[in-house]
């Protein structure tokens, strides 16, 4: 059994049915990725996997336990965290200050009143967010306002906040959506390393053919809010329904 | 019975200013993406047109009367306006009793310059800034405007009353079979609720019809898109500036005599109109105007005997109770998008 | 020209010890030998003068500043003296008061009671004023009094008509020569009754506030009792600017005659919005429909226009008062500024002459002997007639003017003429009627 | 110091040091000179720089940091007032319980205001707050007269029960105090031409300013302002990082109401009287002109709003033509005349065009408010001593 079981999950909007009928289980310490043409429903999915959205039909269990109706803070709580596809990061806030949040969220809860301690006191905290700013280089970046730095230091920053919090599944929507060639290598060398240093699930949506046969252990493919086929990558990039949905449409793709 | 339809009446009409108000106000919200507080000033300012225009047909020559004396025990200053001269005195007082109907002409070109020169010199460089930033400089500049007419005309009320062809009020009573003397109407009340239907018809089909219209709505939609066509798009929206200014602005002439206009009647209605447009939701124009008559219709309910006996003081809150009420209910207003003004 | 503004500080300077420090605690910045707070020790007095400059009552205020810097000039003994040639005391001299050049400072009220008191205690703690002056609403002129009150100053009443400033709110060292809402209706009652018949059905409505609870109250009272009937009475927001809603129902419910309670820009709407209603045309109950404004406001009915025609009022004072005293004041005032004072000019310009009198008279500025002087006064010449200034309730009684909107002005200013002159025995009443407390007076230090 | 680091400590002893020697550093001008009317060291304004500092500092805890607009702040600030001054009428003239009693009572209504209105953001939020303060302020002009006094608002009586304090003597009036130090109470100081006046009331308010102001440091540098400062920058990503949102809105958004229930009751306190227009709406935007104006989201920013607002409308205000032809008597008559009919608009009645007029100038060239206008300043002095750079800029 996975450590994500995804059952019969349905999802209409007004007349267009989004998701059909979506049976998806993630095995622990594995990279999966959810591949489709657009609109084939990734983005729904996953958002009816963090909470943002909450499905017609069917359950989604994390862990033994249901997701359903929860918050996205709650589900995040859970050890699920997620990566945008474009980064979304406090750009008012410095580098450090950023990567202390998820650090707060991870030891004290979804919501500590704690308003008379001096954060940068709080050593703990400190170190552990100094520790994963090293582990993504970004050292030296610790004083510099979020929003000034590079969209791959974003994508990084970004990536490490979550890795901060030790989830047990990463969720990636696009990563590398929009990323000049060289950003899109760096990421890709990013995610293989967390992927052999770690113990974690990686779920990864992605356009880039390229990004998902560097990663991912099994793929999923999604078309017209169902899953076509799930397999290897090596078979994936073989089979005929494959290529028929979605490689035939898309021809750069790879 | 008549007791409704009077009220129901009473909340179309002032619905419609209400309307008006925000239709402006939802105009430059939704093509120029700025929230500008300023709106109210400007249909002061329209106001404000109406009494200048009537001042200026009445500028005079005095001439002293001995046979009469003034408070004083001097002779008596006795101002003759020079459209007697020119016309004789029973065609000016026909102009000077038009002064109001007149004004529209007089404000239009006005309001456009005023709204033109407001958005070049000020709101322009506000694009980019955060709504509470274009919040604060249209305040600040509502404030100067409103400062200015008080500078100019003072602090009290000016009478500008209709011209005497629309004094007194049209019985609906007599004409529809119930009794007389029940539901009457003011026949300027009927005139100003018409003017704003045909104001909010034409904006709407100029908006619908036009090539510049729709090129507007697309801006609206997606601006950067439009822009990409190579279609100008910021002197279009410029002149839609112009044209929420100029409707503010008539809204305010045809207000006058319903109201004698002073130089705080913008910051009256001001919070009112947002309210209006929040209600109706950020950037929709029927749901601006929808909203409008809406809440003047539940004000004009609010505000009778009957109900007032069962819940004293409804009369004050209705507007803000029924605004927080839909908020809670339908948190983008009636008919709002969503992600719009929600950072 | 250069006018000197001298404070009571600069005067405690000429006679200080230079570096020394001079070191007392005090309540208010008295001069702790006196006794009272600001007392003035050099040769100049400075009064505070706090009306509305801005806002909607704005031109009310300048109105009344007028009028205070007319009567400084004339107790300076510049001008032609105005009142003070007419005024039943002959204590003033036109030397300043006591001797001592009248100084003024001046403030903005803003018409809020916050913004009135600030403005007033800045002329106490920064400008030393031994007395504090204006107003135009009854809310500043009862949140000012109550402030004079605990500050040891003599507060002397502007534009207020609330039964409530020399009623349940009523200070020892306050004092009101304008008159209140008991009076317009006791005023308006026995004319209204003359004109319009014994037999009449009122509908009022009410600005939702103190003034207009007292004010309506009183009108009911007083036209109950002439055999009136008040078929209903609706309170309207004091925000409110578009009142058709609460007009238009007037007419089905029967009544003959509307009452409004309003004052200010409340006012103006609310009857621009009754006349254009044609109710002035209608006939109910076979009888005319009548419009009735109790307080008129000769400013305010300018912003009414031509709709004021016809519609009885009261008022405090009129210009076209034909007695010496009030023809000394227009002329004062009309030759100074080019147009007649309005009631609001007037009832502040006493009030400035009267408090210099009771200085004078007293022989002192502690605001314990000004109010003994000024209590139970009774004086004459100052254009209301024969007038009390009540001891009890520290209240002026005199006559009441019932007014009505010319049908014919001949000017601007020209916009009401004067029905009758009530007689000051009608509008009086017993002193405990309102409640409150006045208190010992509070010399301050 | 008390916890705070280097720079926060200097900066807050800075502040008790300009707080405590008020009197002296506002009244520049010696008496009787043509500038002093420009002295602000009164006790009543002096106590209002302080009051309206706390008002505008709890405001920024709100505003500044999450970046919540609330145009309804007023409320709070009203409904703390009458809390404090039933408080006085009812158990005592010593304003210790009724200060106590307005920030329990505005924390209170905050949070039912906050509760609701925080459901939605952006201006959603901030016409819900203002419906409910406009309500607010309608209710207690009108239907609630006899809690509020409506029109002619709450004053102590002779007549009020005061139950922990005796009777008064005959003839005596009931004074606000602290402990039976009178609020109204001073000592002046005269040095040569100056008068200083040291006044117990503004002492009292600005202890509990400096106190405000230290607590909105702790909360600035806790991690509690970290996630509200969080809030504003990117709602989202704080909430799939694990953290609940509301909670923190919320309480930001009591703390500020209490700040403000704070300032409420030391009015009060200070100025024995309380009216509804303390609530209209425009006295929210006050504030919130106050927190722009000074600078959003710094510290002190507030505090110098707070203080320059209120100094243009108490001093500005007073200046009469009278005073301008005083101040140029030395020009030749005619030039006298165009000068002053040059000034004359700005003054006086006119305060509001000037307001209205620098209001302007600071959203339009200083977005950062006065503080940016000092940092600049600061700066152009900085880049002719190379050396000393973005260490100390950064704050």
């Amino acid at each position: 059994m996975g450590i994500l079981e995804v059952k019969n999950v349905g999802k209409r909007f007004g007349g267009l049915q989004a998701l059909g009928d979506v049976n998806l289980s993630i095995t622990e310490n594995s990279v999966h990725a959810i591949i489709g043409p657009n609109g084939a429903g990734k983005s729904t999915l996953l958002n009816c996997l963090v909470g943002k959205l909450i499905p017609d039909t069917g359950s989604v269990m994390f862990d033994g336990k249901s997701v359903l109706g929860l918050k996205p803070f709650e589900i995040n709580q859970m050890g699920i965290s997620r990566v945008f596809q474009t980064p979304e990061i406090f750009g008012d806030l410095s580098v450090l200050e950023n990567m202390m949040i998820p650090c707060f969220a991870k030891r004290d809860g979804a919501f500590t009143p704690n308003a008379f301690i001096n954060m940068m006191k709080d050593r703990e905290i400190v170190e552990r967010a100094e520790h994963v700013l090293e582990e993504m280089n970004m050292s030296e970046k610790q004083q510099m306002p979020a929003a000034s730095l590079s969209r791959g230091d974003k994508r990084r920053l970004e990536i490490g906040m979550c890795l901060s919090q030790e989830p047990r599944l990463l969720l990636l929507d696009e990563p590398t959506a929009g990323m000049a060639r060289a950003d899109t290598n760096n990421t890709i060398d990013l995610l293989k390393q967390i992927k052999d240093e770690r113990e974690i699930t990686i779920a990864i949506i992605e356009h880039d053919m390229h990004v998902v046969f560097s990663l991912a252990e099994r793929i999923t493919v999604l078309a017209q809010g169902t899953p076509l086929v799930e397999d290897t990558p090596d078979n994936i990039k073989g089979h005929p329904k494959v290529r028929e949905a979605y490689l035939g449409e898309t021809q750069d793709a790879a | 019975m008549e007791a409704i339809i009077l009220q129901v009446l009473n909340g179309l009409d002032k619905g419609s200013a209400y309307a008006l108000i925000a239709l402006g106000l939802t105009l430059i919200f939704g093509t120029l993406g700025v929230v500008n507080f300023a709106h109210g000033a400007l249909f002061m300012i329209g106001a404000f047109c109406a009494v200048t225009l009537s001042r200026i047909i009445s500028i005079s020559r005095t001439i002293i009367d001995d046979s009469q004396t003034d408070f004083l025990g001097n002779p008596l200053k006795v101002d003759v306006p020079y459209v007697y001269d020119w016309f004789g005195q029973a065609t000016g007082d026909v102009i000077i009793d038009w002064a109001v109907p007149l004004s529209i002409l007089f404000a239009i070109p006005i309001m456009v310059a005023i709204g033109v020169a407001m958005e070049r010199g000020l709101i322009k460089h506000f694009y980019k800034r955060p709504h509470a930033d274009q919040i604060l400089v249209t305040f600040g500049l509502a404030i100067v405007l409103q400062e200015i007419i008080k500078y100019f005309y003072g602090a009290n009320p000016i009478p500008t009353p209709a011209p005497d062809a629309f004094r007194g009020s049209f019985d609906f009573g007599a004409a529809f079979g119930f009794d007389p003397n029940v539901i009457i109407y003011p026949y300027w009340r009927l005139v100003y609720f018409s003017f704003a239907a045909v104001i909010i018809a034409s904006v709407f089909a100029f908006l619908q019809f036009t090539t510049f219209g729709m090129v507007v709505r697309a801006g609206m939609a997606d601006r950067e898109t439009v822009q990409l066509l190579g279609i100008n798009i910021d002197r279009r929206f410029t002149l839609m500036f112009g044209m929420a200014a100029a409707v503010a602005g008539l809204a305010g002439v045809m207000y006058t005599p319903i109201n004698s206009p002073n130089y705080h009647m913008g910051m009256d209605f001001l919070v009112l109109s947002f309210v209006v447009v929040v209600v109706g939701g950020m950037g929709s124009l029927p749901g601006a105007v929808l909203a409008g008559f809406l809440l003047g219709i539940l004000e004009s309910f609010a505000s009778m005997r009957e109900v007032l006996t069962i819940l004293p003081g409804l009369n004050q809150i209705i507007i803000y109770l029924v605004a927080i009420i839909i908020l809670l209910t339908r948190p983008r207003g009636l008919m709002g998008r969503k992600g719009v003004m929600e950072d | 020209m250069s006018k000197i503004n001298l404070t009571r500080r600069s005067v405690l300077q000429t006679g200080a010890i230079t570096g020394a420090g001079l070191a007392l605690p005090t309540y208010l910045s008295a001069a702790s030998h006196s006794g009272f707070t600001n007392a003035p020790t050099g040769d100049t007095v400075t009064l505070g003068f706090n009306v509305p400059q801005t806002g909607p009552y704005a031109d009310e205020g300048a109105d009344e500043l007028r009028a205070y810097k007319l009567a400084v000039d004339h107790l300076n003994g510049g001008g032609d003296g105005g009142l003070m040639n007419t005024f039943s005391s002959k204590a003033l001299q036109g030397n300043g008061i006591l001797g001592k050049k009248v100084e003024f400072v001046t403030g903005d009220t803003q018409t809020k009671s916050d913004a009135a008191r600030a403005s007033a205690r800045s002329m106490i703690e920064k400008d030393g004023a031994v007395m504090i002056t204006g107003g135009s609403s009854s809310g500043v002129a009862v949140a000012v009094q109550a402030l004079c009150q605990e500050a040891g100053i003599i507060f002397m009443a502007g534009l207020t008509h609330s039964n409530d400033t020399t009623g349940k709110d009523k200070k020892a060292n306050g004092f009101r020569h304008f008159f209140n809402s008991y009076m317009s209706g006791a005023a308006l009652a026995p004319i209204l009754a003359d004109n319009y018949g014994k037999d009449r059905k009122a509908y009022h409505l009410t600005a939702d506030y103190n003034w207009g609870y007292t004010t309506e109250e009183a009108v009911r009272t007083s036209t109950e009792a002439m055999g009136w009937e008040t078929v209903a009475a609706v309170k309207t927001p004091l925000t409110q600017t578009d009142f058709s809603s609460y007009i238009a129902p007037v007419l089905q419910s029967g009544a003959d005659v509307l009452v409004l309670n309003h004052y200010g820009g409340n006012m103006v709407n609310s009857l621009t919005n009754a006349v254009q209603f044609g109710l002035r045309e209608k006939q109910v109950n076979g009888k005319n429909f009548e419009i009735i404004v109790p307080l008129y406001s000769r400013l305010m009915a300018k912003g009414a226009g031509a709709n004021v025609k016809g519609i009885f009022g009261s008022a405090n004072w009129h210009w076209s008062l034909q007695d010496e005293g009030s023809k000394a004041f227009v002329k004062s005032f009309g030759t100074k500024y080019g147009f007649p004072p309005s009631q609001a000019a007037h009832t502040t310009y006493v009030q400035t002459l009267l408090y210099a009198d009771a200085v004078e008279r007293a022989g002192s500025f502690n605001p314990c002997a000004v109010g003994e002087a000024l209590s139970d006064f009774q004086f004459d010449g100052m254009g209301n007639g024969p007038t009390l200034y009540r001891g009890a309730d520290h209240q002026c009684f005199k006559d009441v003017l019932v007014v009505k909107g010319k049908e014919n002005p001949t000017s601007e200013f020209d916009l009401l003429e004067i029905v009758e002159i009530t007689p000051t025995s009608q509008v009086t009443y017993d002193a405990s009627i309102f409640g409150g407390e006045l208190g010992a007076c509070n010399p301050g230090a | 110091m008390f916890g705070l680091e280097y720079k926060d400590s200097r900066m807050l002893i800075l502040v008790a040091i300009l707080v405590a020697l008020a009197p002296f550093m506002l009244n520049p001008f010696p008496e009787g000179s043509g500038m002093a009317q420009f002295n602000a060291g009164y006790p009543d304004l002096m106590q209002r720089f302080v009051i309206f500092g706390i008002f505008a500092i709890g405001f920024n805890i709100l505003f500044g940091l999450t970046g919540y607009l609330s145009f309804g702040h007023a409320a709070f600030l009203g409904v703390g007032s009458y809390a404090a001054m039933w408080m006085m009428k009812l158990l005592t003239m010593n304003v210790v319980p009724g200060i106590i009693f307005s920030v329990l009572v505005a924390g209170v209504f905050s949070l039912a205001v906050g509760w609701i209105s925080l459901r939605r953001s952006g201006i959603y939020f901030s016409i819900l707050t203002l419906a409910f303060a406009q309500m607010s302020y309608s209710l207690a002009y009108s239907v609630l007269t006899p809690i509020t006094g409506g029109e002619t608002g709450l004053q102590p009586k002779v007549t009020d029960p005061r139950i922990l304090d005796g009777s008064l003597a005959e003839g005596t009036i009931a004074k606000a105090n602290f402990f039976g130090l009178e609020m109204g109470s001073s000592f002046e100081l005269q040095l040569g031409s100056w008068l200083f006046t040291f006044n117990a009331g503004y002492y009292l308010a600005a202890v509990v300013m400096l106190i405000a102001f230290y607590i909105s440091i702790r909360i600035f540098r806790s991690p509690f302002g970290l996630m509200l400062r969080a809030v504003k920058s990117n709602q989202q990503r704080l909430n799939y990082t694990g953290l609940n949102t509301k909670p923190y809105t919320l309480a930001a958004f009591v703390i500020s109401g209490m700040y403000a229930g704070l300032a409420g009751g030391l009015m009060v306190a200070m100025d024995t009287q309380v009216g509804a227009e303390r609530m209209f709406w425009t006295a929210s935007g006050e504030v919130v002109l106050m927190t722009i104006l000074g600078g959003v989201g710094t510290l002190i920013g507030p505090v110098l709003g707070a203080s320059a607002i209120k100094y243009m409308e108490n001093i500005l205000s007073k200046i009469n033509s009278d005073i301008l032809h005083q101040w140029f008597a030395f020009l030749p008559d005619g030039l006298e005349e165009f000068v002053i009919t040059l000034i004359y608009p700005f003054i006086g009645k006119g305060w509001h065009l000037t307001l209205g007029l620098i209001f302007m100038a600071v959203v339009i060239f200083l977005p950062g408010g006065l503080v940016e206008g000092g940092q600049r300043i600061a700066n152009l002095f900085k880049r002719k001593m190379p050396g000393k750079d973005a260490r100390d800029n950064k704050s």
